[in-house]
C-alpha cells in the first residue's frame, strides 16, 4: 500500500477505530505442551506465541548469577510473519527488542528466588503487523504466570503514535509506515514505566498527553490478560470438581 | 540426576508395553495420533498451514517471491526449505544455527516436495535465465510432541495447496495458484527392540533404534526415503514399512489434503 | 574477589555521596562533565570528529558512497550506523561480533540521526532506485569513562556536520555539503535510588537502575527516547528527565554545535 | 554435458557398462602418516581419502559419553573437486551427509570399549562423480580396520538407480544428474542395512528388486574391501618375515 | 602427560644431534627430503599437483571461473589463495574456520605467486572493467609432516603450469594455458638453537624458534619472504639463509619444474 | 591517484623527503584512562593508537600457559581509516599482521614472570596510509613500556622499499602501490630482527642493503620512542615534584 492521503478522517482511523481505542485482542493461556508456561497472543493482524521455561539450570555455566535467576528473552520473528520474506537468525533489530523486552519484564520477577538457576523467555512472532514488541511482552507476562513464576504483578504493553497530527493509541501498519511518531510503552499495573522507547516527532506536551494515553491502553490490556489467566485457572478448578 | 532416572524408567515401561503389543496412548502399531490441518493461518505468507499430531504442532509458511534461477536450471523456478528446531519448543532445543538433526528434517522435507514433482517447476519460470519464482518452505516448529518429520511434510504440502503466486505485488500480471500436480506424503516408522510403529511419540522416538520415513505419491509409488540412527533394518523390516507407508499415506493424503 | 569488594566499596561510596546530593567529582546532578569537540580528525573520511565527555573518548567517522537503495524506499539515501566496544577502550569489552548493548548505542545514534530528519534522505538520491548516496556513521569507542551514548550521538551529528559529499571521487560532479536540516542532540539520564543525574560517570552508570535517552532537536522537540536498564520509571520522574533533556541538549547545541 | 538422448542402448550403458555392473574401483590402505588409519578410494571419477583418529581424547569435554566412545565423521569437499568450484566449509548437504554416514558405521563399531573417548572419521572428496557419501564409507569402513578399531564387520556401500526406465547399479554422474531415481545403500556383510537413501521416482516393485541389486554390489565391494586389507596385512608379514 | 613427556624427550633428541650437526633422518643441513610432484591429479580441476616432501603430502587445485574484476584493477585478473589445515591431516588441526597458522601460509603462497609476477594478470582480462579469470588456488594438504609451506608453494605453481584458461566451457573461445612467466620457489630454513636447517620435519619444526620462508625466480631474485616465528634473527642469519634458499630454489625449479 | 611518471624526481621523493628520510613522526604516551598503557603514534598519515592490558586473568582458561603469560595482540583498522569503507571485523590480512606483529614484540617480553596471565595489546588504526603494521608495532612497544610490562629493550619498526629502481625508507601509499617492493622490518636496538616480510622484487644485493637502510630507519625511531618515554616519565616527577 503505498501513502494514504488521510489515516484519519472525521476522527475515525482507516480501520474504524477511533483515536484512542486498542485493536481487538485475542488471548490463549497454556498453548504449548512442552513449554513450562505458554500463551498464544493477537494483537489486531499480529500473532505471537510466547514460552517460558524455567527456573532450570544455566548452560552455559559461567552465565549463572550467584545471588539471582538469570532471565534470558528471544524475540524472533518468523521468516513467513512479514511481506517480504526475513532471513531465519537473529538481526541487530531483533537483538534490540529482545534486549529492552527482557527490561520490561525482569522488574516484576522474583529472580532473588532463584539463584543460579535461568528463567528463559521465547516469544515467537509468526505474523507480524505494527506492536509486535508489546505484543511479545504481553504474551511473555502472561506465559511467566502459566509457569508459576513468581511475580509481583503481570505488565503489559501498547504503543502510542502520532499520525496526520492526532495522537493515537496502538498503531496498525500503515499508521506505523505514514505516521510522525510511535512510542511503545510497558507498565506494571501500578504505573511504573518498564519499557519506553520513541522515535519520530513529539512536542513536549504531545509526549505527555501520549503517555498518558498508552497508560489507560495498558490498563484495558491488563484487564484482558488477567481474564484469561482466571479463565484458564477457573476452568482448570471446575475440571478438577468435574473428575 | 533424577531427570535421567525418571527418562530411563520411562524407557524401561514403553518397552515392556511394546513387548505386549502396546503403546503409552493405547494406539495400535500402526496407528497415528490425531491429526488437525488448518491453512490460510498466516496472511502475510503466500501460503500455510498449521498441522498437529497429538502433542505436536508446527506451523509452515511459504513465501514466493521472484528471484534469480540457479544457472544450471535456467528456466525452472526455486525451492528452498528451512526448519528451524527453536528452543520455544522444546527444553532440549538450543538456540544458535541449524544443528544436523534440523538440516535433516528440512532436506527430507524438501526432498519429498521435490523428488515427488509435486511442483511444476517450469511452471515457476518467469523470464528463463532472468526471473523465476522463489518459492520458501519455512516450517516452524512450535511444540515437540515426536515426529516433527511428517508434521513438517504435512504442512509444507498442505501449505502448497493454499498458496498463490503473488504476481501482482510484484506487476507481474495476475495472481495464480501455485501448480501442483501430486501430493505426496511421508509416513514414519520407528524400530523398537525389533518391533515397528508408526507416527512415533516423543518418547517412543527417544528410545527407537532408528527411524525410516518413507513418502509415496499420489500413484502410491515411492519420491523420498530416508533411515535416521544407528540401528541397521532387515531387507524384511525395510519392505514391511514400505508396504504400509504407502497404504497409511493414501488414508491421510484423502482424508485431509484433498484439493 | 577484592576487585569485586572495591568496586562494592566503591558503589556504597557513590551512592552515599548521591544521598547528600553530591557526586564523585564534584558536579552537580545535572551538570555534564567538560566537553571537547574537535572535527575533520581523520582526513580519509568524509566527515570525521573526536569527541570526549570527561575521561570517555571516541571517534566517529563518516564514509559516504553511492549504492543501491532499498527497495521501498527508492529515491532516499541511506544510513548505516555501526558502533563497536572494541577491547582496548574498556577492560571488560571484547573481541567479537557486537553485543546488545553495542547494538543498543549504534541503534539509538542512528535513530537520534534518522528520527530528528537531520539528514535530508531524498537529496541523497542521485539516481532513483538505481543509485543513492549511502552514509555510513562509524563510532570507534577509545575510552569508556561512563556515557557513550551521548559522546557517540554528539561524535554522529559533529562529523555530519563537517561531512561533504564526494561527488568527484565518483565522476557524480563536484563535491557538496551533506543536506543537513536538523542538530539532534541527545541526553542521557540515569537514575540512581530515586534520584536523576545526568551525563553518568563510568561508576555512575554501573550502579545505575535505569538510563533514559532523549534527543531532541533544534526545535526543542522530541526525536527518539530509549529506556535502557531493568529499573521502572515513574512518570513524574520521565516528565523531569524529558523537560532538562530539553533544555540541556539546547545548551550543548549552542555551545558545541554552532553550524 | 547437456541430456543424452538415450542413457542406455541396447543393455548397456554410455561408459559401457551392463546395468548391473560396478565401475572400476581402486583401494589404497594405509595411505598416509599421521593418521592412526587412512584408505584411498576411488570409485569411478571419485577419488577419495579417509582418516581415522581414536580413540583418544574428546574435545570439548561435556561432548563425552560415560559409556561409550563418541564417532564423529566429517564429510568434506574439496573446493576443486567439482566443476563449479565449492566454497569451503561445511553446507547443508555435507552436515546431512556426515550425519548419515556416520549413522551407517557406528553400528559395527564396539563403541563401548571406549568410553569417554572419541573415534573421528575424516573423509575428504577430492574428486567427485556421482556416489561420493558411499565411497566415502567404504573408505572410511577400511580405515578404521586400519586404525585397529575393534569392529563387527566392515560396512560397504553403493548405489542403485533408475535410468530410462531401468534399474542400473552405481550411478555415473550423468546418470545421476538425468536418471529418474537414486538409492544409496550401506549394509554389513550378512545384510544388514545401515544406511537408506532415496529419492525420484521408484514403484514398491521397483524398490525392492533395487534394494536386491545394491546388495550385490555391496557384497562385491566387500569382497574387494578385505582383499585391500589382507594385501596390507600380508605385505606387513611378508615384510616381518624378510628383515 | 606422557605425551608429553615423550614430546620432551624428542625435542632433547634433535636438539643434541642438532650440536652434533646431524639430523634425526640422516640429512645434512642444507639437505630437502626426499621431493616427489605429480601433476595433473585432479580431473574437475583446471590444473592441479600432488606434492610430497618426505612424509608431507599436499594436492592443489586450480579452478579457473569468470568473475568481475576488483574495481581498483579492472583490466585484470584475480588471485585467491585458500589453505585449510583440515583434522585429517594432523591430529593438532581442529575443523572450523582457517586460524592464523593456516591463513599465514594460504598468503604467504599467495604472495609467492603474485609478487614474482608468475602469472600475467593483464592477460587474464577478458573485458576490462567487466569480466576476468578468477584463479582460485586450494591447497589441501592431507599430511602434515612438517614443511607444509614449501610443498604448498610447489604445489601452487605446479598446478599452474599444467592449468588451461576453461574458454570453451564459458562460451568464450578455446581454451588455452594459463599465461605464466615465471617459476617462482619458496624455501623454507629454521634456526633451532642458533643453526639453520632447510625444510624442516615437523618435529624439527615444532622446536624451531622461527622460521624464514623466501621465495625467489628464475633470476635468482627475492620475491617474497615470511619470517614465522618469535625467535628474533641476525642480520648475519638472515643473509645467509637468503643465499642458499636462492641456490636451493635453482635446483628445486631445475630438477621438478621444468615447462 | 594514478600512476604518476616518476615517483622519484632529482633523488627527491614526491612528498619532499630524501630516499633515506623518515615520513614526520609525533608520539603522545599514557592517551588513554581505562587501558593499563597506552600510545598514540602518528607516522605521515598513520594514526594509530595502542593499548595494553595485563598481565591479567586469560579467558577462557584452557589458554592459560603454565609457565608463562600468553601475549595477545589484535591489530584493528577502523571503518573510515581508508579510502573505501572497510567492513568492521578481522578479515585474513588483519589476522596475518596481528600475528607477525605478536611475534615482533614477544621476543623482548620477560612473559616467564608471569605465569597463567595475559598481556593483550589492541592496535587500531584511525588513519591508514601505508605502514600500518610498522606504526602498530612502534606504538605497542610504548604502550607495553607505558603498562609497565617488563621488556628486555623496545622494539622498532619501519619498512623499506624499491620505486624507480631506488631504495627508499619508509613508503608512503603511492609508493606503496606503484613502487616495486616493499619490506617491513622490526627490531631491537641491539640489531636482532624481530619482523621480516618481503614482497616484491629485490636483487640479493638490494635486499642487503635496504635492510641496512631499514636498521637506520628504526634506530632513529628507536631514539624517539625513547624521548616519548623519557618525557612522561620526567613530566611526571616534575609533577610529582610540584607537589
Amino acid at each position: 500500500m503505498s501513502k494514504p492521503e488521510k489515516l484519519i478522517a472525521d476522527g475515525i482511523r482507516l480501520d474504524g477505530r477511533k483515536p484512542d481505542e486498542l485493536r481487538p485482542i485475542k488471548i490463549k493461556v497454556g498453548v504449548l505442551n512442552r513449554a513450562d508456561g505458554s500463551c498464544y497472543f493477537e494483537f489486531g493482524g499480529n500473532k505471537v506465541i510466547a514460552a517460558v521455561y524455567g527456573p532450570r539450570e544455566v548452560h552455559p555455566r559461567h552465565m549463572q548469577k550467584s545471588t539471582s535467576a538469570v532471565v534470558r528473552y528471544r524475540y524472533n520473528m518468523a521468516s513467513f510473519s512479514v511481506e517480504e520474506r526475513k532471513r531465519p537468525g537473529p538481526d541487530r533489530r531483533s537483538i534490540e527488542v529482545s534486549k529492552v523486552s527482557r527490561e520490561a519484564l525482569e522488574p516484576v520477577i522474583f529472580q532473588e528466588y532463584f539463584p543460579r538457576s535461568a528463567i528463559d523467555i521465547f516469544v515467537e512472532i509468526l505474523q507480524a503487523d505494527a506492536g509486535t514488541r508489546t505484543a511479545g511482552i504481553n504474551a511473555a507476562s502472561i506465559a511467566l504466570a502459566d509457569a508459576g513464576i513468581p511475580m509481583k504483578s503481570l505488565v503489559s504493553a501498547c504503543a502510542v503514535g502520532k499520525v496526520d497530527d492526532t495522537l493515537v493509541l496502538d498503531l496498525n501498519k500503515d499508521e506505523d509506515n505514514y505516521g510522525q511518531a510511535d512510542m511503545p510503552i510497558a507498565m506494571t499495573p501500578d504505573g511504573n514505566i518498564t519499557l519506553l522507547q520513541m522515535d519520530g516527532h513529539l512536542s513536549r506536551d504531545e509526549f505527555r498527553e501520549g503517555l498518558e494515553m498508552a497508560k489507560k491502553g495498558c490498563t484495558a490490556i491488563y484487564e484482558m490478560q488477567k481474564s484469561a489467566l482466571m479463565e484458564k485457572y477457573s476452568s482448570q478448578i471446575e475440571g478438577d470438581n468435574s473428575e | 540426576m533424577s531427570n535421567e532416572i525418571i527418562a530411563e524408567l520411562r524407557k524401561d515401561y514403553i518397552y515392556n508395553l511394546m513387548i505386549k503389543g502396546e503403546r503409552e496412548d493405547g494406539r495400535t502399531f500402526n496407528q497415528y495420533r490425531e491429526i488437525t490441518i488448518d491453512t490460510n493461518v498466516i496472511d502475510k505468507a503466500e501460503g500455510s498451514a498449521r498441522v498437529k499430531i497429538g502433542d505436536t504442532h508446527v506451523v509452515v509458511g511459504v513465501k514466493i517471491q521472484p528471484g534469480t534461477p540457479f544457472p544450471d536450471t535456467p528456466d525452472q523456478g526455486v525451492i528452498i526449505t528451512n526448519l528451524e528446531l527453536i528452543p520455544l519448543a522444546s527444553p532440549v532445543f538450543e538456540a544458535g544455527p541449524p544443528r544436523e538433526d534440523a538440516i535433516e528434517l528440512a532436506r527430507v522435507t524438501d526432498r519429498g516436495v521435490r523428488e515427488s514433482g509435486a511442483l511444476d517447476l517450469s511452471k515457476l519460470c518467469i523470464t528463463p535465465g532472468e526471473k523465476v519464482w522463489m518459492v520458501f518452505i519455512d516450517v516452524h516448529v512450535l511444540d515437540d510432541g515426536g515426529n516433527i518429520m511428517d508434521a513438517s511434510a504435512l504442512g509444507a504440502i498442505a501449505a502448497l495447496m493454499t498458496a498463490k503466486l503473488p504476481a501482482s505485488r510484484f506487476g507481474l500480471g495476475d495472481d495464480s495458484v501455485v501448480p501442483l500436480r501430486d501430493v505426496p506424503v511421508s509416513v514414519t516408522a520407528v524400530e523398537i527392540g525389533g518391533s515397528i510403529m508408526l507416527d512415533p511419540s516423543m518418547d517412543e522416538e527417544s528410545i527407537a533404534g532408528t527411524k525410516l520415513t518413507v513418502t509415496s505419491n499420489q500413484a502410491g509409488e515411492l519420491s523420498a526415503m530416508q533411515k535416521s540412527g544407528v540401528h541397521p533394518l532387515t531387507t524384511e523390516q525395510i519392505n514391511y514399512i514400505v508396504d504400509i507407508a504407502i497404504e497409511k499415506a493414501k488414508e491421510i493424503r484423502e482424508k485431509f489434503l484433498v484439493i
